[in-house]
């Protein structure tokens, strides 16, 4: 039954990455799938470290970028007809590069967890960013590499000239990736992992050598990070020393952990969210990553889990038979929160519009309502509007509490 | 978590796939945050100015559409540059204006010409109207890029023709930023000043790794012991703010020649110091300010945007040059207008011809060297009191050069 | 010569000092709750940021006081109501929320001051050369720096090798454990060290905005740098921090001033290579070009060959 | 007589204290031999030299004739050494069945293996059932580790242990903690759990190790004093000394 399970969720989800492209054909809403799947196989790899191996890594971009400067060149070399490859076997060439890498530095890096694997993996990174304005040959220095994707030869009569053709690539390499992650995680090193990110210690006891457990997630995640690049390098077609600084390694960090960290969906979840933040919540609000550091301060400090850990957490009233009693208290604590949150929200644009907005220009519009903001009243409504629906939280909060015990609490049957 | 991906991709990308095609919709690229942001921030309000000002207060263009300004932030990056025209395009935008940094241009350059040839049915222009890399409009030319600047070796021929003049100087320094521009830059200053001076020692030709570099004084400590009697530089933005305030820190007395040593903050930076010190070639006029139509924008931009200036003159060029072309062609289509920008003439605000280049789309303009100082200033920078006067002008026929730009032309 | 090692030396120090300020209230975090704080750096734009706009009001010296109080308060409130949550989740959960708040602060220094640079000026009463050496000045807003961090060191030393609470801080640095057993209240402790910490980091921020311009990409700048000089000078170990400060500063200053290249030691051989060979960008390697290699090197191989640091006495 | 375990003058310093002096013992094939002695006597670090947490100061520990000396915890424990802990160390965030399956991979020969699947190893998955029916944790399976009794904890760390199937087995205080009726079924569990097998247990409850152990030895002060079977050392003077001696310590 769970096996069946398991199999229809694979083929759904194939299924919904050959749809997409049918319900979202614009120009736009191709470039953002193109670039949600480069970021759930980053994020997926990620989280082998961080989830799954219990490595917190600073410096995860440097096998993205490297893997995606190898494809870039190689796509050069294709070009210039020292070799031919099929751009769809481009990222093979990233991830085994990323493995390379990954083998070499994890060498010596996953020798030890926690905080000097941390501050390992933070050192490697900035220098390989800084070695990228060194080494001017490989990385472009400051311009990048470019290349042209349509140069190699044709595989099946795809150029890949338009993005259909690259979302196609990607969401065939996702699908791939993906499962292989997963399957990865169902083997032996991948629950060995696990056992290590809990307990390195008792992990020797049972024989296993902690530093050779993380070293192979360590390649493993090397390797699929090399695969994203690799697609990057054919969806942008050009690779910089951003690629592999320490604002990419920060924000595949952010996304993973938003998305959750404990599931094996958490990341992708991450990245898709954060992508459309990005690319969508971008066009609506110069704040937005306000909000997403927000967000990931909140997710830290108040659902360690992320989003999807917040999810799991009802598998126990659902076992139980009681999640239909949490609905209503949701939804009384969910409406005055969302409220409180949209008022917040409004404030801090309404602040962002009076002190950089156009010189003279009082009128903005949010939430699809003209706002003057030079009068005092939209400030005092808003001001109302949060502090109601802040005390109705907050009056309301010890109801969905006490809801939340009953329906996780064991059931009588049930043995103590 | 495949359904919830559909409802959100339902949600929130549907209100974006309508959009009105009233408006003429220019994508600026150019860096509103990070390092450069005060650069990139003062020319997206003097792009909106001039779309307002020069033609959607003048009844637009193809009786009545509006030319609206779209700024997306590259945080001056190539990739993210990359990544924005993706946008742009996504959006149907079709005019995209760029112009900070010559290795974001290179990428734009390329992304502009690879995506025309794969999508002939959705084309885009693209205006780089600062970016200054020879090679934009000699080897590595295209039929859909045209610039509005003159580029790096025009500009260096103008100020070595004036540094040549300068009987007392015999050792120069030169110092840059580290990528295609900051090379440019050097190359043509060694290459003129070989020349034009062949006398003259150039005791250093350092180049210093762009927007990275926070405190400039190690670098002005070694220029300072080389015993150098002059400095040449491209710095822009807020490295020019930080190269001249260590050298004003260190009082440093030499001559400065430089390409953008003004506005955003680098003009309050140098004050006092620099005054005198400081040439700068530009396009335009700041003062004294040769037409009435010149004054009276430079006054309408200084009130509506108090606390900006008017820092690239070749914007109102860009704006006023591609209404001219888009009534020309009779519409807003990439292709008609490319053809109507080909060899285009113009009569710009301060009263000067300048023209559009066939065979490699470089706008040539008469050109200016300026002195940083407060006397007979009529429009300052920074509001420091301080600004550029005109001590020299190059005609627009001394500004010709070659190209080695092979153009080829779509058919349809 | 003379007169680039004299200037070199002298940039060095004001740099390398510089950092120690930032560095010393890292250690001391670092030290006592095993947390290695990621917006340190952003407490110290936070300190420039204020000291600007105390600034526009008030002129610069207000803001010397005013500013550090108030991210010093700003970074205990952080402790008190951020960090001691997190704490029970581990490390590594302590790790990413301090990575979480450098984002975050960054993101809010936009919202607040917006992400242009801001125009912050060290006080008129110091726009002076301290002195004139080969025609180059010293400027007295250098020197002033130069004695503040020095002030800082040694008031620092006293404070912790002379006093009650110093004694209360070496235990809590040296045994974590033992401090809370003897009856002090260690939350409390902690709250005041991390108060204390961010403080001097708002120092830091106070005096190093007009210089190294005071602008939204401030901490991302010096924020990795500092754990360096951390991990490296050693865990708990003042000393050792202001030694590897001094060691990153004098490094990035002379490398920039000394313009020697792979070539020129092969030179020295007798060999050299063609422009066009592949491996060029090696040959032609600057010690301006590895400067900014040369501290992640030294903190990785630090990691990996001696984890205690230069003069630490725990391991990392 | 089959010495199957055996340490000669083995010591081990911490900075300039000696923990462990010349420590000399012999533990047999097949039987269950307890350590006893005062707190702080060194019985855990002894544990800890011999299963290569610590390394050895000085003298040699044989396994099968084998030196330890050098090795790895977890090259040890393949050598058919496993322990046990005297505070709950398990995987507190995986399932009760998975916290027995891990540590029955190294032994069923999967190694590092990425390219099986556990789930789909039929006898991996079986023979961490029985562990489990073994322990009594069979209905527990699926809960996390984290959230079981701490009865229940010590039965799944005995569990881990006893897992890969190692025939020396050194168990640090199994019973501390536990009620009189808990204590009883888990010397019960441990009874029928080593049969067959060497049992080593460092044991505070003196009804346990008698009940248990064939034979005692009686560590002090980092020194074994006397070795021999219950009988022998319940009347030995000098065990006699050191317990009451030590009782009085603990007493004032």
């Amino acid at each position: 039954m769970a096996k069946v399970r398991g199999l229809l969720v694979w083929i759904a989800s194939l299924a919904v990455l050959l749809l997409l492209p049918g319900l979202f054909d614009s120009v736009l809403s191709l470039s953002i799938l193109n670039q949600m799947g480069i970021t759930i196989i980053f994020a997926l790899s990620y989280n082998m470290l961080l989830g799954q191996g219990g490595m917190l890594s600073f410096g995860h971009a440097v096998y993205f970028g490297l893997g995606g400067f190898m494809a870039v060149h190689s796509l050069n070399y294709i070009e210039a007809e020292v070799f031919s490859l099929p751009v769809i076997l481009l990222p093979l060439i990233g991830g085994l590069f990323g493995l390379l890498f990954a083998v070499f530095i994890g060498s010596f890096s996953t020798r030890r967890a926690g905080t000097v694997f941390a501050m390992i993996s933070l050192g490697i990174g900035e220098m390989i960013a800084a070695c990228s304005l060194i080494f001017v040959g490989f990385f472009g220095g400051e311009e990048g590499i470019s290349g042209d994707r349509t140069m190699a030869p044709e595989f099946f009569g795809f150029d890949f000239a338009q993005d259909l053709e690259v979302y196609y690539l990607i969401a065939g390499w996702v699908f791939v990736a993906t499962l292989l992650m997963y399957l990865f995680s169902q083997t032996p090193a991948g629950r060995i992992a696990n056992a290590v990110r809990d307990n390195p210690e008792r992990a020797e006891f049972i024989g296993y050598s902690q530093r050779m457990v993380r070293f192979i997630s360590f390649c493993g995640a090397g390797f699929f990070a090399g695969v994203a690049g690799g697609l990057f390098a054919i969806n942008y077609e050009i690779l910089t020393e951003e690629n592999l600084n320490a604002i990419t390694s920060g924000n595949v960090l952010l996304m993973t952990y938003i998305g959750g960290t404990g599931v094996f969906v958490g990341p992708i979840v991450g990245a898709v969210l954060l992508t459309l933040l990005q690319t969508v919540l971008s066009n609506y609000t110069e704040l937005w990553q306000l909000y997403v550091g927000l967000l990931f301060v909140a997710t830290v400090m108040f659902m360690p889990a992320g989003l999807t850990g917040v999810l799991m957490i009802h598998t126990v009233a659902w076992k139980n038979g009681r999640l239909r009693q949490l609905i209503l208290p949701y939804i009384t604590v969910g409406v005055p929160a969302f409220v409180l949150l949209c008022a917040i929200v409004g404030l801090l644009e309404m602040l962002q519009f009076y002190r950089h907005g156009v010189v003279g220009e009082h009128e903005m519009t949010l939430f699809f309502v003209s706002v003057d903001t030079s009068s005092v009243w939209p400030w005092i409504v808003t001001l109302l509007i949060a502090a109601t629906a802040g005390y109705l939280v907050k009056a309301l909060t010890p109801r969905l509490l006490s809801a939340w015990a009953s329906a996780n609490a064991p059931l009588e049957r049930a043995k103590t | 978590m495949s359904f919830w991906r559909m409802a959100v991709l339902v949600g929130v990308l549907y209100p974006m796939c309508s959009h009105g095609a009233d408006a003429v919709r220019i994508a600026f690229i150019d860096p509103i945050s990070g390092t450069f942001s005060a650069t990139g921030t003062n020319t997206l309000h003097q792009f909106e100015f001039a779309a307002e000002e020069l033609v959607n207060k003048k009844a637009g263009v193809l009786g009545g559409r509006r030319f609206e300004i779209v700024a997306l932030d590259n945080k001056a990056s190539p990739r993210e540059s990359q990544i924005q025209l993706k946008r742009a395009i996504g959006e149907g935008i079709q005019i995209i204006a760029q112009g900070n940094s010559s290795a974001v241009a290179n990428a734009v350059t390329d992304a502009v010409r690879k995506h025309n040839r794969r999508n002939p049915a959705n084309r885009v222009l693209y205006l780089n109207y600062s970016a200054v890399d020879p090679a934009l409009t000699n080897d590595k030319c295209h039929f859909w890029h045209f610039r509005f600047d003159a580029h790096a070796e025009i500009k260096m021929a103008a100020l070595t023709d004036v540094i040549a003049k300068q009987e007392n100087i015999e050792k120069i320094y030169i110092i840059g930023q580290d990528y295609s521009f900051g090379k440019a830059v050097a190359a043509a200053a060694v290459k003129f000043l070989g020349q034009k001076r062949p006398d003259m020692a150039i005791l250093g030709n350092e180049l210093h790794p762009i927007g990275r570099v926070k405190d400039f004084t190690p670098y002005v400590t070694k220029i300072q012991s080389s015993g150098a009697q002059a400095i040449i530089t491209g710095n822009w933005g807020a490295d020019m703010v930080g190269l001249g305030k260590a050298i004003v820190d260190a009082g440093m007395n030499v001559p400065i020649y430089t390409y953008y040593a003004a506005f955003d903050g680098v003009t309050a930076t140098m004050g006092k110091a620099g005054k005198g010190k400081i040439r700068l070639v530009h396009e335009g006029h700041y003062n004294p300010v040769p037409t009435k139509r010149l004054r009276d924008y430079h006054s309408a931009f200084k009130a509506k945007y108090p606390d900006h200036d008017l820092s690239n003159q070749r914007v109102y060029n860009v704006i006023e040059i591609l209404a001219k072309a888009i009534d020309k062609a009779g519409s807003s289509d990439p292709l008609p207008v490319a053809r109507a920008l080909e060899g285009i003439e113009h009569t710009t605000l301060g009263g000067e011809r300048v023209f559009m280049r066939r065979e490699d789309h470089q706008l040539f303009q008469p050109l200016q060297i300026s002195v940083h100082t407060d006397e007979g200033i009529e429009f300052d920078g920074d509001n420091s009191g301080f600004g550029l006067r005109t001590e020299e002008s190059v005609p627009l026929e001394n500004t010709l050069v070659e190209t080695t730009c092979k153009m080829t032309r779509p058919q349809s | 010569m003379v007169e680039i090692v004299i200037f070199s030396t002298l940039n060095g120090l004001v740099t390398g000092l510089l950092l120690f300020m930032l560095a010393s209230g890292l250690t001391l975090i670092f030290s006592m709750m095993g947390i290695l704080n990621f917006a340190h750096a952003s407490f110290y734009m936070l300190g420039a940021y204020f000291a600007y706009s105390v600034s526009l009001f008030l002129g610069f010296w207000p803001g010397l006081i005013v500013a550090p109080l108030l991210v010093g308060v700003l970074g205990a409130l952080v402790e008190r109501y951020g960090l001691r949550y997190v704490h029970k989740s581990g490390h590594v959960a302590e790790l990413v929320f301090t990575f979480g708040l450098a984002f975050f602060i960054e993101e809010l220094v936009q919202f607040a001051w917006g992400k242009e640079t801001k125009n912050y000026q060290q006080p008129e009463i110091l726009d002076f050369p301290l002195f004139t050496l080969f025609g180059q000045n010293f400027p007295a807003y250098k020197g002033f720096m130069i004695f503040i961090s020095i002030a800082i060191f040694i008031g620092l030393y006293q404070v912790i090798t002379r006093t009650r609470i110093g004694l209360i801080i070496q235990a809590a640095i040296s045994h974590p454990n033992a401090v809370s057993s003897l009856g002090h209240n260690v939350p409390l402790i902690f709250m005041g060290a991390f108060g204390v910490g961010t403080a001097l980091a708002g120092v830091a921020g106070v005096i190093a905005g007009p210089v190294l311009t005071t602008f939204p990409g401030m901490a991302l700048v010096l924020g990795s740098i500092v754990f360096v000089i951390v991990v490296v000078g050693g865990l708990g170990s003042l000393t050792g921090a202001l030694i590897a400060s001094l060691l990153i500063g004098l490094l990035q200053s002379y490398a920039i001033a000394l313009e020697f290249a792979v070539n020129d030691l092969l030179a020295l051989f007798d060999i050299s290579f063609d422009a066009d060979h592949f491996l060029n960008d090696l040959w032609t390697l600057s010690l301006p070009q590895i400067a900014p290699v040369l501290p992640y090197l030294l903190l990785v191989l630090i990691l990996i060959f001696r984890p205690t640091g230069l003069l630490g006495k725990r391991e990392t | 007589m089959n010495s199957i375990l055996s340490l000669t003058g083995v010591s081990k310093s911490f900075d300039a204290t000696e923990i462990i002096r010349s420590v000399d013992l012999d533990i047999i094939e097949g039987e269950r031999h307890a350590i006893i002695g005062p707190n702080g006597a060194g019985k855990s670090t002894l544990y800890n030299l011999i299963t290569g947490r610590y390394s050895v100061s000085q003298g040699s520990i044989r396994l099968r004739g084998r030196e330890l000396a050098g090795l790895q915890p977890f090259e040890i424990n393949r050598l058919g050494l496993a322990r046990s802990f005297q505070v709950t160390n398990i995987f507190s965030n995986l399932t009760v069945f998975e916290n027995i399956r891990c540590a029955l991979l190294w032994s069923m020969q999967y190694r590092y293996s990425f390219w099986h699947l556990v789930r789909k190893q039929k006898q991996l998955n079986e023979e961490s059932e029985q562990v489990l029916q073994q322990i009594g944790l069979g209905a527990r399976k699926d809960m996390l580790a984290g959230v079981l009794t701490y009865a229940e904890q010590r039965s799944l760390e005995l569990g881990i242990t006893i897992a890969g199937g190692a025939d020396v087995i050194l168990l640090d205080e199994p019973v501390a903690g536990m009620s009189h009726t808990e204590a009883d079924q888990s010397v019960e569990l441990i009874k029928r759990i080593s049969e067959g097998k060497t049992l080593v247990v460092v044991e505070h409850d003196m009804g346990v190790v008698f009940n248990l152990a064939d034979r005692i030895s009686v560590l002090v002060y980092g020194e074994i004093i006397a070795t021999g079977v219950p009988e022998e050392i319940r009347n030995d003077i000098k065990v006699q000394e050191a317990y009451l001696g030590s009782l009085d310590e603990q007493d004032a």
